[in-house]
Parts: structure tokens; C-alpha cells; sequence
């Protein structure tokens, strides 16, 4: 669950961490108000969940109240990587003397959570590590034991500090490692985290909290409706537990399991289709999850073709088939199902008029060259 | 051979008497698994059919666990069998909290125990023991040892292979999470030292750079021939693919890249998953 | 720091441990309201910080009001080991089948926290590990990981629990263990846990906590004056930070270090004294710790003489020897010096008159021969 | 040779610039100690006297460390020392709580890292190293090693040896709380390997078991004469005295015991301290 830069700010200043706050609207009227509190010049930050806000317009300095209110109308009417912005954050801006980066991620191989820093703040810290690795600092968190002060301090005397200000800046490494440890998040970053003449300062953020600890963190109730995360159809996949992901073709993809589903829009982009979408049913699924997959990808509009792609373990291919004629597709469906009742599967799909595969890369190609 | 567990390892289940529990317990009894009873704190005593019920994985004198229990259990369960020193901890569980993983990890590695998942089907060695709730009927004993980070695209590829008469050692599904006990490196590792495992298949997806690692350590390490499949060529960068683990951040996680990286090291890599076999047949 | 059982009761209530709870009352003027609240018959508990306060007569049944008003006025003018008993715990008797006993100690030899538990509950346990060791179940806590819910089962089960009592039984060992590690305790007891008609319930409630770690616990804030821990000698010399023991004797002692005090108390023995108190100054004390100390060990009455012995390594003879000379004793001072400054200290303190000793076993044996 | 340190060990003070810290630091340097630094976060780069001050454990490069922080700080500057693998770590200050000691003893176990302490003066081996806060002019280079739960104590009873003329190989105080490092066993054990050491005095005192303890494991592993003084006969039941661990509970934890079970495997007890360095004559 990714949390919008306001969101993650105010855990920052819960743990003490400085950061250039600021008012978050939805509506321009509210502007003036918040204008005569904090003057002018203000920044305007578009707050959606997807990287590349500023490139894309979506932050802008405004020196004159005319001018805060026509760019703020303007961002609050963007889209930004096809996500409506609703949301404005309003914010004095810092005088910035140098950028750092400080996050902390999970590091798959170490398995451990990784503490990064960089003297390089302000850009994508990918590119950093792509262009100078050995710019970057890497300090790896024992997981039972959790971050250790005297981590943060080493990162900070390596990133060139020293004196109050090497502890002041490792005590913001450490309250971050903190945040990350006690609200479960996968990701934390503030990039950049700025060096100004009244300190240190976190401009952005950016806080990815892990969904499978949703249970234990209440706080974060995740309320579908009002996401900015999601477009509508992946809403609605959420909703029905399924794993969704839109894409730019016209073959609609059904299927079990993340890895066969994704070997499945290989193989229609093997034969020259392209697919509308990855849709995972999981295991077990009956159906009316096969009717409900169905309904979702076909939310999307101008799809050719759906390839249904079931390898019956736990999954029986009967409840499968019996979702699909229940659903009643207007579009072509090409399904490849085996295992489970394979045999019950097809006599009813064929009493339907439909088409049994045994292979995917039948079923594919058919799907494709329909 | 076989790597992990065979018909002797004493298996015990944690989280036995649920829905999923009952049902693959079962199965893996009927399979031959060595399964000495179930673990269901308050439910010791019962029997489920013949499998006998303990309130603790230490009353059941087991050798290796499998873990069924919801996800908030499965750090307490997990830590009960590896403070026991049972080998391998088999968590079929999914959506377990990476913080929790993070830790099982460490602590586990402290006890010299194998986790394998979290998110993982569990492994079958044909003929001899299935630990997981991989379909058994699909599998046949022979000489291709396998591991994957999927379930169902394993389940395909071992159809293909037992098709064509090639059976296999062990197959293990080392879990869609990002981070997992048993890796692709660790179970590479077995499957070397493992006299009956002639070949082996290995089963990427996008996410990560676990098969960039694995490329590296076979041209190091591993002496015997490796084929692979990658899956999500066609998946877009910074969405999850199903598996939590799937995710392509920036330019990294690309099934490019790893194929890259396999190709460099002389494995071969199938275009689609039905190809896997011949690739077996002309390396063996 | 040690906390009264209704103190430690409200902590169990906090953490959900079933437990009889009542109502405290320091004034026997207020018991009526009481039973009118809870009924009779009533149990009445004296709340003082010594052991054995059944024997002692503190803990009381009464099954009429004019019984109730009777033993709680008796009860209320007690002093317990010398601790007057200020205030009392009303409540309703539980019907009991079977006394449990669990607790947590700190194990010094393993260097973990210990699980304790046994059947024999009701009893003190230190007389179960003598008589019958093999019923007391132990397990150990992993230091850095915590207790555990499979341990707690584990001693469940052992002490014969099958099904839910079990997992009901576990689940109080367990958030007993979980107190002693949140709340930083050296001890914590329930004995008798006991078995009623209604299920496990906590009749007492005994919990010591590290007085090391007060600082991190603010909801134990000491109240020195309120305190029924110490007597009032040793009040004052809690605020003066000297460790002060008092005892039955005739002999002021004063040493610096706890083992060479021990040792002082056991030389004025050997030679036939009767030490009248411990008291160790610490490392480095200057001349005002020095009068304090003095101070404090004479607020006993009937002192014959005073035993000092100090082995200056960081304390510095000279400022014990103005320290004595500032308080002017009035009872015969018997001092033994070496170390820094001991040239220093041997002339101030014979230009006063006072003999100066090199040796510990000459001081002490004039001290008792006097 | 020596136990634990000598004057090749390189030193770290941590928390060197405080009031004792500095003191002592200095006191140690001026002993013959190698003193490589001292550490304080924030004041790296500063010198004290001629002892540079680093703002890590890291960068002084030391192979064992001291430590004078207050007490909420050591259970972060014991992992400091303990994680880069320095051994002895000495623990000088008091009042750690306790679950913080057990806390570090475990993890120091993993790392095979020695502790002394906390609540201890430290040790030191005479006319080498002084890795402490003992007043190193009583101490004079010898034969007979010595380990106590005791401070001042200790000086009584070590002036009492040097001057009849019984010199120190190290002398070890292993500190007065409930929870400590290197017990009577794991510095009897020290004491049994090293050649220099001829005799051992054990200095004990009420509360705990570690005397008989220390007793069973006399009998069974040391083959050098062990002579014992045990403070605290006259102490009453219940009562801390002065150290947190020095408290009788009920019937266990009193001198009689530990002199009883002392006497019963040979150990000879002083009666009081001067008597020591007379039974160490009878015995070397």
C-alpha cells in the first residue's frame, strides 16, 4: 500500500523527523486561507502515487497569489500517468543548499532490510546506482535485533558529516529505520532529504507499506473507494481477491497461478498478440470466480479475444467451464484447461460450442490468429 | 537420491486440522510421505483418520514440518519448529509479512535449518515424498532435478517433461515472495551434490535478481546442465505480477536481463514453456 | 522496586489475566460502602511488601459486616516484619479447586529469563524446589527473541492441561511473560493461580521490578515517601543514593564497596560484635557523603561504636577524615584508612584524636573490644 | 602470560570523554595500556591528551573495548563492540538493567565475544595491560590469578598479596550484578589454561549459586590450587547488600552454602581477607 507524500509526512513528524509540511486541498477555494497562513512564495505538489509528478507538471512554484490559484487549478486538473490528481499539498519552500538521499528497502538476496544513502539526493536513486554505484552506502539491518544507532552514525559520518551535524542527521536515518520497522513498510525514502541553513529538511517522501501486515497496522485501513493507487477496474479486482493488472493490448488473459498467467502473455506476445491484461484466479477458484474474472477484464473496452489458461491442480476444470457459460462472453474465448475433471470441463464447454485445448501454445495461437 | 526429503524424513504438519490442512495432509499421507501426525494446539489427542493430532510440534518427533497455518501464525510456528531443529520447514502459507520472513530467515540460519517459501507449493521427491501440495499424478521419478519460483507454470513444464519420459528427482517451488529460505544458489548447490539428479530446470520469473545471482553461481559452482524458463517477458515495469515478489522496479527485474545473464553462462533458455523438454533431452 | 499485590493485580487486569480484583481501602471507615458493593463473605488482604503475611495474621476471611469492620480495624493496626500495613484489599473469597503456581524469574547461571510452574501452587515455591523438585516445570526464554506462545503451551501441557484449559492456561503464562519483559520486572509471580468453577483466576500477585530500568518505566515513578518498601532509616539514605541495610546490632559500619562491607560486617562479628547496619559510601565519596552516612547509621538508637573502613582507590582518605571531623561523633569511632591520601587523613584525624588503623582485623577488634 | 588482555591488546574506550571515562583513560594509558581511542559520537576527530577520539568502535581498530557510557547507552555500545567482534568488552558501568544484560550475554554467544561485566572495575594484568578502574599501584606481576564478584574487596585483599609478596598473572573482577559475562567457570577455565597462573583466589559473597557452581566445577576441571574468601556470613535473608545481586532468597544464597560446598572439593576459605595470602603460601 503506497502512502501519498502528505500521508508519509505526518508519520515523519510523529517520529521527529523535519520535514517541510504544508495544507493538503482537494478544491482551489480553499487556497486563499491557507495562502494568508504560510505567505508566498508557495510550492504546489501534486499529490498521486506515481513517480515523475515533477516532469510531468505536477509540481510548481507560484510567487503571486493569481499565479498559486491558476497553477493550482491546473495540477488539480491533471492526470498524471492516467491518475487523476484530487489531492494539492501546499508548502513553503526550503532554501536548499545540497540534496542527500537516505531509504531503507528489502534486499532480497541479503534478506535483510538494506539502509541506503547517497550524497547524490534529488534524483532517481536508481540512476545513481546504475551510474556511480559507488556513490551509494549500503548498510544492511539485522532482522531480530532491528536498526542500531550506531549504523545510522557510521552512514552519516560516511556520507561526510561530522559533529552535531553527523548526529543529527543519523538520528533521521535512524527514525526513519524505525518507521520502516514499525509500520512494516517494504519502502521508505526521502529523496531528497535537504540540507538548508536551518538544518536538515525531508522534501519528499515516500512510503510503501507491505499489504500481507495490513492486519496488524489498523492505522492504515485502506479505504478502496478513495485509493489513488488503483484504477477503477484493478478497484474491482481488489475487491473480488483477485490479482489484476491492466495492459495495452486487446487479448484478455485468465489463469491460475502468477507465473503460468504470465507465461501465458508471453506466449500470445510469442505469436504476435497482445495482451489486454494479467488476471491470476489463484488456485481453487469456482465458478463464479471464473464469472467474475470474466466481468472484470471485460470492463475493459475493445478486446478481440480471451485466452483462458487453467492447469487443474486444486482447481477444477467443471466449475471453470461452468463460470464461463454463466457469463455468457460475447467475445471469442479460447480455453486451454487440464487436470482436475478435464473431461466433465469439456464436455460441457463443447455442448456450448466451445473449443477445448490441451496446450497453451494451441490455444495461443489460435487466440492470436482467430 | 533426492534432495530435502525422502520416504524416510519424518514430516509433521502445523496447521494440520484446517480446511487446506486436512485436505493435503491427507494427500501427502496417501502419497507414502512419512507423515507422524498433525500439529493443532488445544486438538492434541485427536486423530484425523489414522494421522494422530498434538497439541506441539515437539511431541511428534519429527524431522521436517510443513506449515499450513494463516499467515499472522506463521512466525510463532515456524520459529516452535526451527528452535526444534526440524529440517526443512516447508511454509506453504502466503501473504506472511516480509518483517516476519526477514526474521524466520535469520533466526533460521542461526538453527543451520532449510526454510523453503514462504508462498511456496513445498517440493515432492517422486516415489518417495511429497511435502507441498504440488498435483502428485503429474510427477514421475527419473533424473531432472527442478526448482521454480512458480506453482502452476512448474506444474506445466512437469507435465511436459513426464510426457516425454523425463522424470524427476526432486521438484521444489522455492515460493513467489521476495524473500524466501531455500534460493535458487541453495538448492543449485543440493541438486550438484545430489547423485541422482542428472540435469536440472530452473524456473525464473521477472522481479528481482535472483537468476542474474543464480547465472553466476552456475558458471562457478555447477558442473551438471541447466535449462530455464523465464516468465513475464511481455509484463510492464513497476506492477506486480501476482507473485509479491514479481516486480519489475526501473530496469531491473527484467526477464531480459536474467535471460541475458543465463544465455552468457551457457543455459539454455526456452522460449515457451512446452520447449523445456527438448532443451533437457539435447543437454543429457 | 517492589509493587503491592493490588498494584500488580491491576497490571494482570491490564493485560487481560483473570484475576480477583477488589477494592484497597486505607481507612476501615470506608468498608461499608464496599460490602455493600461486593457482598459477603469477604476476603481481607493486607498490603504489605513481606512475605508470609498469612501467618502473620493479614489476610483474613469474615463473613458479617461487624466481622469485616473488626478484622479490617485489627488488620489496619498491624505492623508485618515491622512494616506497618497501611492499606487493605477487600474482596469476594473465590471457590477454589486446585493452586497452581507460575512466575518468571531471572535465572543467573543461564543468563535468561526462566519460566517457572508447578501444581503445587499456594506454598512458596522455594519449598516445592527443595522437597520435590521434579514438580517444577522450567523453560527458558531466548534473551533476544522473547518468550514465546509454543513455550507457554508447552508448560501447560506439562502441568496436565489438555484442550482449551490448556490453551486458556497458556495464554496466561503467556501475557505473565509478556508483563515481565514489557514492564522490565526481575519478578513476577502468580501463586496461587487457582482453579474455580469459572475457570484459571489469579488470587495473588506478586511483581519486582529492576530498579535498574525505572527510568524507562515513568509508570512506576517512585514515591519515596509513600513507599512501604523500605523503613524510614532506609529512605533516607535511598535519597542520599548510599546503599543502606539496617540490622540488629550495636556496631555502625561504614565501608566503600559493597563486598568490602560485607566483609567489614563479618570481621566485627568474628571478633564478637554485632554489626548495627550496611552501609556503603561507593567509590569516590567526598567529606559531605561522609557526614551523611554518619548521619544516617546514628538515626539508630543505642549505637555503641562505629566501625569505618575505607581502601581508597578512587575515594581519597583526606575528605573521609574531614567528613568525620565535620559530623563530630558522639559514639566512638573506630577508622581504618589506606590508600590515596592516607598521609593527609592520618594527620587530620590524629590532630583530633582519633586513632587511624592500616589494618582491617585491628580496627574492627578495637571497635568490638572497646 | 595472562587472561583476556595484555600489553599487545588493542584497547577502545567507549564513552572515553566523559567524567570517570576520561579519568580512567588516561589512567589506563599512563599504565601501559594500548590505548588505541576512545569513542563518542560526535566528537570524532578531537584528541584527548594524546588518545585520538573516533565517532564509531569502527574506525579505532581496536581488538577489545571498555565502556563508561551511562547505562541507557550500553546496551547500543555493547552491540557497537560486540558486532565487530572486539573481545573482552568490559562493561564498567552499573545500573544496566538487567534485562538489557541478558539481552547482550546472548548475543555476545553468537559472536563468541567475551563480556566482563557489567557493573564491574575490569581487570587487569599486571605490568601489562589495565583494562579497568582497579588502582593499579597495589598490583604487582606474579603467579596467582584472581576473579571476584567483589571491587574494593578485591584491592583489600590484592594488597594483602602483593605484600607478601604473592604477585598477580590477572586479576578479574567479574562484577556484582545478577547477569554477567565471564562467570567464576569461564575464568577458572581462563586461569586453568594459562601457564603464568599457579593458584587462583576466588573472592565471592552472598546471593546466587555461582559458588557452588564454581565448587562442582573445580572438582571436575581444575588441576590448580583454588583458595576462596566469601562475604556476606553475616547478612540477613531478603536484604540487597549494596550489590544488585548480593541478596540471600529464602535458604539459598548464603555463605555457609557456598563455604560448605567450597570446603567440600578442597577449596580452602579464609576466614577473613588478611588470611588469604597465608593459605596461597600453604598451597604453592
Amino acid at each position: 500500500m503506497k502512502l501519498l507524500e502528505y500521508e508519509a509526512k505526518d508519520i515523519f513528524v510523529e517520529y521527529g523527523i523535519p520535514t517541510s509540511t504544508g495544507y493538503v486541498i482537494e478544491d482551489v477555494d480553499n487556497l486563499k486561507a491557507i495562502l494568508y497562513k504560510i505567505g508566498l512564495p508557495v510550492i504546489l505538489k501534486a499529490q498521486v502515487l506515481v513517480g515523475g509528478r515533477g516532469k510531468a507538471g505536477g509540481i510548481k512554484m507560484a510567487k503571486t497569489e493569481d499565479e498559486a490559484v491558476q497553477k493550482a487549478r491546473d495540477i488539480l486538473g491533471m492526470e498524471i500517468k492516467g491518475l487523476p490528481v484530487k489531492k494539492l499539498l501546499v508548502c513553503t519552500p526550503s532554501e536548499i543548499q545540497k540534496e542527500l538521499y537516505v531509504g531503507f528497502v528489502v534486499d532480497r538476496n541479503k534478506k535483510k532490510m538494506a539502509l541506503l544513502a547517497s550524497t547524490e539526493g534529488g534524483i532517481d536513486i536508481e540512476q545513481v546506482a546504475e551510474k556511480s554505484p559507488e556513490k551509494i552506502i549500503k548498510e544492511y539491518i539485522d532482522p531480530i535485533i532491528g536498526i542500531q544507532d550506531y549504523q545510522c552514525r557510521s552512514v552519516a559520518k560516511k556520507l561526510g558529516f561530522d559533529g552535531n551535524n553527523m548526529l543529527s542527521l543519523a538520528s533521521i536515518i535512524y527514525k526513519l529505520g524505525k518507521i520502516m520497522e514499525d509500520k512494516d513498510a517494504e519502502l521508505i525514502e526521502i529523496n531528497p532529504l535537504a540540507i538548508t541553513p536551518k538544518g536538515f529538511e525531508a522534501l519528499d517522501a515516500k512510503l510503501v507499506i507491505d499489504d500481507n501486515s495490513l492486519y496488524r497496522h489498523k492505522e492504515f485501513e485502506l479505504d478502496l473507494k478513495e485509493s489513488q493507487e488503483f484504477t477503477e477496474i484493478e478497484k474491482v479486482a481488489k475487491e473480488a481477491g483477485l490479482a489484476y493488472v491492466e495492459l495495452d493490448g486487446d487479448v484478455g488473459i485468465i489463469g491460475c497461478g502468477a507465473g503460468l498467467v504470465m507465461a501465458s502473455l508471453d506466449v500470445i506476445n510469442h505469436y504476435g498478440g497482445k495482451p489486454a491484461n494479467f488476471l491470476d484466479i489463484g488456485g481453487g477458484a469456482n465458478a463464479d470466480n471464473m464469472k467474475k474474472a470474466l466481468e472484470i477484464i471485460t470492463m475493459k473496452s475493445g478486446l478481440k479475444a480471451i485466452f483462458i489458461n487453467i492447469f487443474g491442480g486444486i482447481t477444477k476444470c467443471d466449475e471453470i467451464a461452468n463460470g464461463i457459460l454463466e457469463f455468457k462472453p460475447t467475445v471469442p474465448v479460447y480455453v486451454r484447461m487440464m487436470g482436475t475433471n478435464e473431461e466433465k470441463a469439456r464436455e460441457i464447454l463443447n455442448s456450448a460450442g466451445y473449443e477445448l485445448y490441451q496446450s497453451m501454445q494451441e490455444a495461443a495461437k489460435a487466440a492470436v490468429k482467430r | 537420491m533426492s534432495i530435502l526429503v525422502d520416504e524416510k524424513t519424518k514430516v509433521v504438519v502445523q496447521g494440520a486440522t484446517g480446511h487446506q490442512g486436512q485436505f493435503h495432509t491427507t494427500r501427502m499421507k496417501g502419497y507414502g510421505t512419512n507423515i507422524v501426525g498433525g500439529v493443532t494446539p488445544g486438538k492434541g489427542g485427536q486423530m484425523m483418520g489414522d494421522i494422530p493430532i498434538f497439541d506441539s510440534v515437539e511431541e511428534a518427533d519429527a524431522d521436517a514440518s510443513i506449515i499450513f497455518v494463516p499467515a499472522r501464525f506463521v512466525k510463532s510456528s515456524a520459529l516452535e519448529a526451527i528452535s526444534l531443529g526440524l529440517s526443512p520447514v516447508v511454509c506453504i502459507t502466503e501473504h506472511v509479512p516480509v518483517k516476519d520472513a526477514m526474521f524466520l530467515m535469520d533466526y533460521a540460519r542461526q538453527y543451520d535449518v532449510d526454510i523453503v517459501g514462504p508462498n511456496t507449493p513445498g517440493l515432492i521427491s517422486p516415489g518417495k515424498a511429497l511435502a507441498g501440495i504440488l498435483p502428485p499424478h503429474i510427477f514421475e521419478r527419473g533424473e531432472v532435478g527442478l526448482v521454480s519460483r512458480s506453482g502452476t507454470l512448474t506444474y506445466e513444464i512437469i507435465d511436459e517433461l513426464t510426457k516425454n519420459g523425463l522424470g524427476q528427482s526432486t521438484a521444489l517451488g522455492i515460493g513467489g515472495d521476495p524473500v524466501i529460505g531455500m534460493d535458487f544458489l541453495s538448492t543449485l548447490e543440493r541438486f550438484e551434490a545430489d547423485k541422482e539428479t542428472k540435469a536440472i530446470v530452473m524456473i525464473g520469473e521477472i522481479g528481482g535478481n535472483a537468476e542474474e545471482l543464480a547465472a553466476e553461481y552456475i558458471r562457478d559452482n555447477i558442473t551438471k546442465p541447466v535449462v530455464s524458463y523465464i516468465a513475464g517477458k511481455t509484463a510492464p515495469p513497476g506492477k506486480r505480477m501476482g507473485h509479491a515478489g514479481a516486480v519489475i522496479s526501473g530496469k531491473s527485474g527484467t526477464a531480459e536481463s536474467k535471460i541475458a545473464a543465463l544465455n552468457a553462462v551457457g543455459v539454455q533458455v526456452a522460449t515457451m514453456p512446452h520447449e523445456v523438454p527438448k532443451l533437457i533431452k539435447d543437454v543429457l
